[in-house]
């Protein structure tokens, strides 16, 4: 069975459908990436994945279970977590205690009245790990308002970890990222492909091509294509989106 | 850090108490706690108490039983919460046994209850709840303006004697507008006279035109009206815009000379029970002239229920400690307040204090509007009745403070 | 130990302590009592304002009920025969009923909407309590409670009064900051931070702007049992917005947002200023409404975030 | 017959609020600030207009007053709201709130805790009568007067050009201000403006409520209701919005006039309970 499997999904704002009626199926592992000219419904279709809006119609299963009307702190449970376009982090927290925030409530001491959240010995540790995966050990008592943009895209996409998700959706993590970083994270995604399915928004092309199994090409909401990326290159009608020539 | 927020606490707390400290002088003055509205909407109301207090004070020289007195104010914010917290200040820190004023019930209660747990003497000059020498009576609470009972007796016994039996009522909806209203329909059924309907409109209405159409709507001959403050102000400007006395005799179970001062004369119609008015006798009219050149800018130019009232608080609670002869021992001022005559309070007849209920008795004057008048000449007499004749009978009201 | 003397907190109780003794100053013992019970009010308001991010600027509502019930308690249930733990409870069990039925009802509300809907809800409540004379007492409110006495202790000496207060005051003030740096209390930051992202880490928002709006309407619900009991008796006055205005100002002028402490402070200065200005000139209020302004167009984050970004530039 | 005349009397009183909120939503809408000293303004519009209009007659006086109260808008923009802008805006209306406490003590300590009383313009003083129904021609007057500053402002959004612009202001501030239109000029603008129109309120108002230092305060929590239940910064909105309060406080009386003060609280929470925007409201700056 397939891990996703949406069919009939529709979003529309108003009189514009930003996704109209996408039916498509996510196969387990590996990473696949999405891609399509800006305004295409790619921030969309992950909002509705992930349950924080809902669609006009349309149904989505997680592996075969119906996550369509969930809200996002349900879909949790299910090992699909996300990290965002525009970073959203806490501004006013250490890099450790954003990561923290993630931790606890994963490790279930996010209800403890009396329990001091900065000494949780085994929080801290697995916080610490985390960030260590992603290189940012050095920066924990720093706040995150003061890192460069970089290194809050990369705490961004570490905040997803916390959950320990099956399934990561990781909107732009290069957006804005300097060379040396944008490398840092594609081995570090390579590496999360291994033991989680990673499914990706992202506009750079030659680093679309070279890691993903998968691509989905969206235009104006719709599927224009979903398949290898050799079959995806040569399809006049994604060129033809891509280079700006109207479809006949 | 730690110790700046330290530091921080101290000196606020030695910076808040510093005016209070250096009030005590060599000879021990006798202090009065005047607690009143000094800020907000009914700051010149509570100005008007105090002016009235002062001309008391000023014709007794300044001195009771050869003491100065000194007249301590605390704003109440015509809030009882507010009004509790100074009082208890008052006594707490200055000592103070002689606490005096209250524009509004709420705020005369709260003063009471507080009276009552430090066991000082608290004479309510202003409120007319009933329940203030009913219910809530306290040993320690006298009270200066008559009661509901006696002003709407009177407004209604008059009114069903000379007005009319059909009556449409118009009620402040809060528990002294009840206890008006209840009185006056006391004596409309008594009287085989009929109710023909009530509206209760909430505190801070501003805008009578549904309550007048229904008034209009109903064929009552006499709209008896319980109603004060800024609202009724608004109220008596729009019987006049909605020539309500066109069709119906208005009357005021209680009404201030404050209140419709400002009005224009063509407003200044109905008919309504007030507690003193100072064209009474010569006396009252030489005190409003007097008081007018002493407080120009007061809210009213003569002798209105407010600074009355305080008049006469200063002047009962002087008799009392003369009669006393200590200005210390409270219980021994209350024992002679009650029962006590007070001569100085500008009329023929002195005013009784009635040791069961510790309410001050007097009069009751209703006066008729004089649309032609100019001035202070907004309102003539036209009859006086003895607040005895009206007050809660012991029936009516079994409290009796006398026994302990 | 050495860690102990640096807590404020622990600085804060000594001065409390100590508060009747102080020469001139002690001589106001029903202000130092009502003082701490606004301190609890304030504090427990800040961990929704300052933890949650919640703006309830209809709180006043809570503490209003909080006494209304203490003195319906008192009167209907334990009459003259004494009985004060009962009003206690009476509060807190309505403090407590009423923050969660008005969280429930508005815990999907944000911002603006949030903070109109509880002044909504106060007003509803002033507005009965000021009219419906059988069980409230109306404009008049309910007076003719006695504190008696409390665990053998003689609750009419005010000094013994004061003391309870100040136990209640420290037992409070420690669970709330507890809560404020506890596990719990790191969700809650969550949520007013960013509760979008709070939600993508497993967080349920709404129902935590539930529960921490029912734990603070308990402790506000308390607060006022506590003043019903100073004042023995209860008005409507307190239910009415601009009373809740005035905690929503106390919390800011000191620095809520950004400080524990800020509560404690703001309340101390708010109080305090409210009377001193007030005894020196009729029309205080202008001060009063300027100084407000201008403080916090200065300092935006109030008095302790003065404190706090100096100690951070310093470290 | 009297149900038709409450309901009439409803139609009246509602315009009569929408006027009154009419200012404080502009400025909510456009600069997405809470206003508070909206109330100062409404104060001296009736103040100003009592001052002046025994001797330069009604109706100059009824474009003069609202112009030195916008005068005085200015000031309170430079002085406080500016400080506001972009802030949040619970902030900007505890700023404001403390603002508009001091500013009522100071007109009670400039003209005196009196209240003072304007009487009901020459031309429309009478009375209609017909049958047994009667309407005082002096609230038909204020209600024409209200309509037209709605139907005036809402024009001035919906067709003007500055207007349209002054809308998507409502709407993104910062784009408009990307497109080149002087975003810091239109808001000072805007605050005359609103300002202007609560004078005119208040001059509305002084008849029928008399003049005095705390009028304000008493209008300021219907002009929120109503801005909020009407949707933020939409002028259709804020017209059906006062129209459904002033006839709940109308028809109110039939129901239950004891508890007509809080019906428009409870009124208010049900609509944004339900349309969590207000009726006719749009996503904001606010949010």
């Amino acid at each position: 069975m397939s891990l996703f499997k949406i069919t009939g999904l529709t979003k529309r704002f108003g009189a514009m459908a930003a996704i109209n009626d996408v039916s498509v199926n996510i196969e387990h592992g590996g990473i696949m990436s999405i891609i399509g000219p800006n305004g295409a419904g790619k921030t969309t279709f992950f909002n509705l994945l992930t349950g924080f809006i809902k669609p006009n119609a349309g149904q989505i299963l997680y592996k075969d279970q119906d996550v369509t009307r969930l809200k996002p702190y349900q879909i949790i449970k299910y090992g699909i977590s996300r990290s965002f376009q525009v970073v959203s982090l806490f501004e006013e927290m250490t890099v450790l205690d954003n990561v923290i925030v993630g931790t606890q409530r994963n490790m279930g001491y996010m209800n403890r009245l009396f329990a001091r959240y900065d000494r949780q010995k085994d929080v801290r540790d697995k916080a610490m790990d985390i960030l260590d995966r992603v290189g940012m050990a050095h920066m924990a008592e720093l706040p995150a308002a003061s890192i460069p943009h970089g290194d809050r895209k990369i705490l961004d996409l570490s905040m997803a970890l916390t959950t320990n998700p099956e399934t990561l959706l990781l909107d732009e993590p290069m957006a804005g990222l300097s060379k040396a970083e944008r490398l840092r994270i594609t081995n570090v995604i390579k590496t999360l492909s291994q033991s989680h399915k990673v499914i990706l928004v992202e506009h750079d092309m030659d680093l679309v091509f070279s890691i993903s199994e998968t691509i989905l090409v969206l235009h104006h909401g719709e599927v224009l294509a979903c398949g290898e990326p050799g079959t995806i290159a040569d399809n006049e009608e994604v060129q033809s989106a891509y280079l700006g020539r109207e479809v006949a | 850090m730690r110790k700046t927020i330290f530091i921080c606490l101290l000196g606020t707390l030695a910076l808040f108490f510093a005016p209070w400290a250096a009030t005590s002088q060599a000879q021990e003055p006798i202090k009065i706690g005047v607690i009143s509205p000094v800020s907000g909407n009914y700051g010149d109301h509570g100005a008007l108490e105090r002016a009235g207090m002062e001309m008391a004070l000023a014709e007794l020289g300044g001195k009771i039983l050869g003491r100065p007195v000194e007249l301590v104010v605390a704003d109440s914010e015509t809030n009882a919460d507010t009004a509790g917290r100074r009082v208890r200040a008052f006594i707490e820190v200055d000592g103070i046994k002689l606490l005096m004023g209250a524009v509004n019930s709420s705020v005369a209660m709260a003063v009471a209850a507080v009276a009552t747990e430090r066991q000082v003497l608290y004479i309510a000059t202003n409120g007319n709840s009933d329940e203030l020498t009913s219910s809530k009576a306290t040993r320690y609470m006298f009270r200066v303006a008559p009661s509901m009972a006696s002003l709407g007796r009177a407004a209604g016994t008059y009114a069903i004697e000379n007005l009319g039996k059909r009556w449409f009522f118009l009620t402040h909806d809060y528990s002294w507008g009840h206890s008006g209203t209840r009185w006056a329909k006391d004596v409309l059924t008594k009287n085989g006279g009929t109710e023909v309907g009530e509206v209760k409109f909430p505190m801070g209405t501003r805008d009578f035109s549904a309550q007048l159409l229904q008034v209009r709507d109903s064929d009552a001959d006499v709209l008896m009206i319980t109603a004060a403050g800024f609202d009724n102000v608004a109220l008596m400007k729009q019987l006049a815009e909605y020539k309500i006395h066109d069709k119906m005799k208005v009357v005021y179970t209680l009404q201030e000379f404050v209140d419709i001062y400002p009005l224009q004369p063509q407003e200044h119609r109905g008919y309504y029970a007030t507690e003193v008015s100072w064209d009474e006798n010569d006396q009252l009219k030489a005190a409003s002239e007097k008081f007018h050149q002493q407080y120009p800018k007061a809210a009213s130019p003569v002798f209105d229920n407010g600074n009355y009232n305080g008049y006469v608080a200063i002047m009962a609670l002087a008799e009392a400690i003369e009669k006393a002869g200590t200005a210390d021992d409270v219980e021994k001022i209350i024992a002679a307040l009650e029962g006590l005559e007070i001569t100085k309070n500008l009329r023929d007849k002195p005013t009784y204090v009635d040791p069961r209920t510790h309410q001050f008795l007097s009069k009751v004057v209703m006066v008729e509007g004089n649309p032609q008048g100019s001035g202070s000449d907004i309102w003539k007499i036209i009859r006086t009745y003895d607040a005895t004749q009206f007050d809660m009978t012991p029936e009516e009201n079994p409290i009796d403070l006398t026994k302990k | 130990m050495r860690r102990l003397l640096k807590d404020p907190l622990l600085w804060i109780f000594l001065v409390f302590a100590l508060y009747p003794a102080i020469p001139y100053i002690g001589n106001f013992i029903s202000l130092g009592s009502e003082l701490l019970l606004w301190f609890i009010f304030t504090l427990s308001f800040n961990l929704c304002l300052g933890q949650t991010g919640l703006p309830s600027f209809g709180h006043g509502a809570f503490y209003g009920l909080g006494s209304y019930a203490a003195a319906i308690t008192y009167l209907k249930l334990s009459g003259e025969g004494g009985g004060f733990l009962a009003p206690l409870v009476g509060g807190i069990v309505v403090g407590t009923a009423a923050a969660g039925l008005l969280g429930w009802f508005i815990k999907d509300k944000r911002g603006v909407y949030f903070a109109m809907l509880t002044v909504a809800f106060t007003q509803v409540c002033f507005g009965i309590c000021w009219r419906w004379d059988e069980v409230t007492g109306g404009e008049a409110g309910l007076s003719g409670i006695v504190r008696t006495t409390f665990l053998g202790i003689d609750m009419k000496n005010l000094h013994n009064f004061y003391y309870l207060c100040f136990v209640v005051f420290v037992i409070a003030a420690l669970i709330i900051r507890s809560i404020s740096r506890s596990c719990f209390g790191l969700s809650l930051q969550s949520v007013r931070q960013n509760h979008i992202r709070s939600q993508y880490l497993g967080y349920n928002c709404n129902m935590y702007k539930f529960v921490v709006y029912a734990l603070s309407g308990a402790f506000a619900g308390l607060s006022g049992a506590l003043y019903c009991l100073l004042t023995q008796s209860a008005f409507a006055d307190i239910l009415d917005w601009s009373k809740s205005g005035d905690v929503v100002m106390a919390t800011l002028l000191g620095g809520g947002t950004v400080s524990f402490y800020g509560p404690i402070v703001g309340s101390l200065i708010f109080i305090i200023c409210k009377n001193l200005l007030s005894s020196l000139w009729d029309h205080w209020l202008f001060i009063y409404g300027m100084s407000f302004v201008i403080i916090l167009c200065l300092f935006p984050t109030g008095l302790m975030g003065v404190f706090k970004r100096r100690a951070a530039s310093k470290a | 017959m009297l149900t038709l005349s409450l309901f009439l009397n409803g139609i009246v009183l509602g315009l009569v609020y929408a006027a009154v909120a009419l200012g404080f939503s502009l400025v909510l809408g456009v600069s997405g600030v809470i206003n508070f000293a909206h109330s100062i303004t409404f104060t001296f519009g009736a103040y100003f207009f009592w001052a002046m209009y025994k001797h330069v007659g009604y109706l100059p006086a009824m474009l003069l007053a609202p112009a030195a109260v916008a005068v005085i808008g200015f000031f309170v923009e430079r002085l406080v709201i500016r400080r506001v802008y972009g802030q949040d805006p619970l902030f900007g209306l505890l700023i404001t709130l403390g603002f508009a406490m001091g500013m009522e003590e100071l007109i009670r300590m400039v003209f005196g805790p009196a209240t003072h009383n304007v009487d009901a313009p020459s031309f429309a003083n009478g009375v209609i009568i017909f049958g047994n129904f009667l309407y005082s021609q002096y609230r038909l007057f204020i209600a024409l007067v209200a309509a037209i500053m709605v139907a005036a402002v809402w024009l001035f959004t919906e067709k003007s050009r500055y207007g349209t612009v002054v809308k998507a202001g409502m709407f993104n501030s910062e784009m408009v201000g990307a497109l080149g239109h002087d975003l810091y000029k239109m808001r000072i603008w805007i605050l005359v403006l609103g300002s202007f129109i609560a004078g005119l309120a208040g001059i509305l108002a002084a008849p029928i409520w008399s003049v005095k230092s705390g009028m304000g305060s008493s209008i300021l929590m219907p002009s929120f209701l109503i801005v909020l239940m009407g949707g933020l910064g939409s002028i259709p909105g804020t017209l059906v919005a006062g129209l459904m309060v002033g006839i709940t406080l109308s028809m109110g009386v039939l129901v239950a006039p004891r508890f007509v003060d809080i019906m428009p609280y409870i009124l208010m929470g049900l609509i944004v309970y339900f349309w969590p925007r207000g009726l006719m409201g749009q996503q904001n700056i606010i949010e």
